[in-house]
């Protein structure tokens, strides 16, 4: 096999403009940051975006004016606020974003990982999502329908495959086998729904270890295009088990970004600034700040 | 300490916290968010409600965070539980499925049928401003047995019509069968003033009880659709010494959401 | 709470004849042997009985004449036998079993454990499969569609909503959280689509264990009715990190499942004539012989 | 030891595994049962595909047992895996997803277009007898890229038209799009006395290769139906050295398999 480890500019030098990108962060967890940052540097365009709970790093990509649509389920940055970026962009074309629902989106997901090239459910119906939906452009992507064994309405919609689903793991190996410690929500669907796909993991382990608890392997290597080690690459970002969300940093970025005068500042110096994930670390605060950021083992946090 | 607290040193949160708490009954399953919600749902256990579980969309089940979360998202609502999944499980296997008895929801806006509007508002210039969207709350609001609101009483809020319905109750007054929905809908909104619920006929909002100290002028003032009110108006129970214990000492010792 | 923990004869006496039954073995994997054994005690009859791949419990229940109608995707006693008792009842009628294939049974699963009523496949298609399900009584469970979205032609089937799903796991603790070691088959969506669900566990531990790997929590204690304590519940059937399949029992037990006259003497020797799982157990070999097929830690079995 | 063992000292079932080993690439993902298809990956994994990936339907992926099992169910199967998940996973996150190359498919009888029968037998008294049914086998035939057949030559088990169509090839000599089938379908049936491949044009069996030592005459008389036989017949390869010491000494010690 050829080698699977690749740096981060390698991999989304081979992300087309126009793709259709997942990224498996939530809100401020486990966010692939480290390739929102170059997918940022490389001026990657005319993105799709699709995610059940979106969070920093999509509001990043729609911040820097890549995304050209949003298909979403919900999103914030918890308690630090809003996500901005997104908002605005929702609030510049009514078509920009597609509207549904975290479960929704999840199912859609979920036949796409399946090879099945739609699946019913019994949410969106009687509210102005579904009208949305079926108003605009996302009209082909949904259908209400009867169930032909139980006459229930419900709609049916179409599965989403992704051209490039990211994952940021807490471990991963050569091959590709990777783990997540902690709640996964859409991750195992999105990714293995994807039609690529890349992880960026933490720790980069021997195979060896995955073998230990072959149950955790959550993606399993032959699934997995490219393998990124990127220790902190989800930074502001928490990741349980390594290290804690930055809540300074946060407030940073939320300040830069809740008004869009301000938000190429962020961006000019904190990723087009910087060349890399590593210079982008020094830039906030190097290993002191990430030590202090740095998980106690027993809580994860 | 006294069983019952002069109201003037009870917060408004902490009667809300007590009168979801009260809504929850031991063995249910319910999904939660952090805040308000998941005080609730943290006083309910530790009080008549033990074997409450409580499901977080995230992939979370009966946290039990020895540090006050920021949101789902933060790693500190993961801590102690006996499981960790994801969407599929818990609003999927659990959700959809039919096994969860309340879901709790905030809300921008709600309606007298109980719809809620988490996606945008509409300022007097016109503009339209976006807000987080639904995430799991269309899903919670279409599919849980009894979907409870918890929100800040004020006639911009609790109004004739939401400016876009994110989440179905009880749409035109229609039953949920009309709707085609599974879930029971709207069953409790519990504000900083009342508690009120949704008459069986109408389907529209009607006042249960009045905080103390709360006159049924200002609540009516504070509500932008019609509130069917009875005759007898009762009060919403204060939290007992040893809820308000729990909620200070225990559950929210840092007063993050009780404010 | 009222106590979840219950012997097997009093979970078994709430089980009505006529029950639709999923049992969680495959082959001579982790078989719900216990429970196998006391509905054949109680003499449960008229069951209809869901599995992806049978094997001794389903030939057990089958063998013993209380089943009515098996939807099964195949099955086998691996290099010890076919399922003998199964495929002379499907020899007897054409209407006994539903045959479909293991995905198939486990996209029915899968429905039903999501609370949707129908699951598109691309499976069973262009076979007699198909051609016999929709010729018979199991019509009403299937349909052919074409995808709304993509033209292409899929095969629709019903969900599986078990009345009760047994499940044989490693550890459980007293709220039914389960936790399963090795590969887990349909497992998942098998006892998730059931309408009551009951473990039966070789260790009972402190939750506090289950808190330690809440990750391997495959279904947690609030779905679950009823929680039996009964180590070597699956023999003569393999648990793996418990204890290996009995080889010379599973011969023993061939030699009178291969033919309809000797079966019965089986049931009467080792299941009519033991009281419990306990019994049995003295009656195949007791304390020494479970000791010989402990197993070896680092290898499972 | 000789390059090439004198074909006297080689059985069958060796033959089979390196000719099944052959058809396997690096880097392809293969789902496997247990037996003879089991031996030909592993043969494969320790020859010229290191990195081909291994699929048990029970939800076990690259298995690397150090005792041999007796089947998909056996603990054997389990040992040093990378990935333990299940059905769902393995058949239908992969399978059914499309990203399976190669399935390994036994048989009771198969016929020229490679149609399975893996359900029921007609004996000759007209009295019908079952077995296993399809269990993972017509998800297979439906869905990999490629299917491998391995079965005894014995013109009873390859015949004009199986008594059952458990798992779909070319049905009537019909392409796969005409069923609406994914799976690219039947690729090679590799028996213990040739090899045959699938016309592309008319989608029906043709003999690609004789094992040393067996006469086409055999091998006609051996075919329940025409089998197309190319002017030249070439010789199936024998294992070489390194491949016999593979399979005997590494891969099944104990001739559970290589009978």
């Amino acid at each position: 096999m050829s080698e699977k480890v690749k740096t981060i500019a390698e991999v989304v030098k081979t992300v087309p403009d126009g793709s259709h990108i997942a990224l498996g962060g939530f809100a401020i967890a486990r966010n692939s940051i480290s390739v929102a940052h170059e997918l940022i540097r490389q001026q990657k365009k005319n993105l799709t975006l699709s995610q059940s709970v979106v969070g920093l790093e999509t509001d990043l990509l729609v911040g820097a004016g890549q995304v050209k649509r949003l298909i979403m389920g919900g999103g914030s940055l918890d308690r630090f606020g809003p996500v901005h970026c997104v908002n605005r962009a929702r609030e510049a074309s009514r078509e920009f974003a597609h509207d549904y629902s975290s479960l929704s989106i999840t199912f859609r997901y979920l036949a796409g990982s399946l090879g099945i090239s739609f699946i019913p459910i019994k949410c969106l119906l009687a509210s102005e999502i579904l009208e949305r939906l079926e108003a605009g452009s996302a009209a082909e992507d949904v259908r209400r329908m009867k169930c032909p064994f139980t006459g229930e309405e419900y709609l049916l919609m179409r599965a989403l495959n992704p051209d490039v689903s990211f994952i940021h793991v807490q471990i991963a190996d050569r091959d590709g086998n990777c783990q997540i410690d902690g709640p996964t929500w859409s991750n195992e669907v999105q990714v293995k729904a994807g039609n690529r796909i890349v992880v960026v993991t933490e720790e980069l382990v021997p195979t060896e270890v995955i073998r230990r608890n072959p149950e955790r392997t959550i993606i399993p290597g032959h699934r997995v295009e490219a393998v990124i080690h990127q220790p902190f690459g989800g930074h502001p970002t928490g990741v349980f088990g390594c290290y804690d969300y930055d809540a300074e940093h946060l407030k940073l970025y939320v300040n830069h970004s809740k008004r869009a005068e301000t938000f190429p500042e962020y961006v000019k110096n904190y990723i087009l600034g910087t060349k890399d994930h590593w210079e982008y670390l020094e830039k906030v605060g190097g290993a002191k700040r990430m030590s202090e950021l740095k998980a106690v083992q027993i809580q994860g946090y | 300490m006294p069983d019952v607290m002069p109201e003037a040193q009870v917060r408004a949160t902490e009667i809300m916290a007590a009168a979801g708490a009260r809504e929850l009954h031991d063995g249910e399953v319910a999904v939660v968010g952090i805040g308000l919600p998941q005080v609730t749902a943290m006083l309910a256990r530790r009080t008549h409600a033990p074997t409450l579980t409580t499901l977080l969309e995230i992939g979370v089940i009966n946290m039990d965070p020895k540090d006050t979360p920021v949101g789902l998202a933060d790693s500190r609502s993961f801590y102690r539980a006996t499981c960790w999944s994801g969407f599929l499980d818990i609003m999927g296997m659990n959700l959809h499925r039919g096994v969860v008895d309340v879901g709790f929801l905030g809300a921008l806006e709600i309606d007298r049928y109980g719809n809620i509007n988490t996606t945008l508002l509409k300022e007097e210039s016109g503009k339209i401003r976006y807000f987080n969207g639904s995430a799991g709350g269309n899903d919670v609001a279409s599919l849980a047995k009894r979907v409870m609101m918890i929100l800040r009483h004020d006639k911009r809020k609790l109004l004739n019509a939401v400016a876009h319905l994110t989440s179905p109750g009880f749409v035109g007054g229609k039953s949920r069968q009309e709707l085609g929905l599974r879930g029971g809908g709207p069953h409790r909104v519990i504000t900083d003033k009342a508690v009120l619920g949704f008459d069986s006929d109408t389907r529209s909002a009607t006042l249960l009880s009045l905080h103390p100290g709360i006159q049924l002028d200002d609540v009516l003032a504070s509500t932008g659709f019609p509130l069917q009110t009875p005759k007898q108006i009762p009060l919403t129970p204060l939290p007992t010494a040893e809820e308000l214990r729990l909620l200070r000492e225990e559950i929210d010792p840092n007063r993050v959401y009780i404010t």
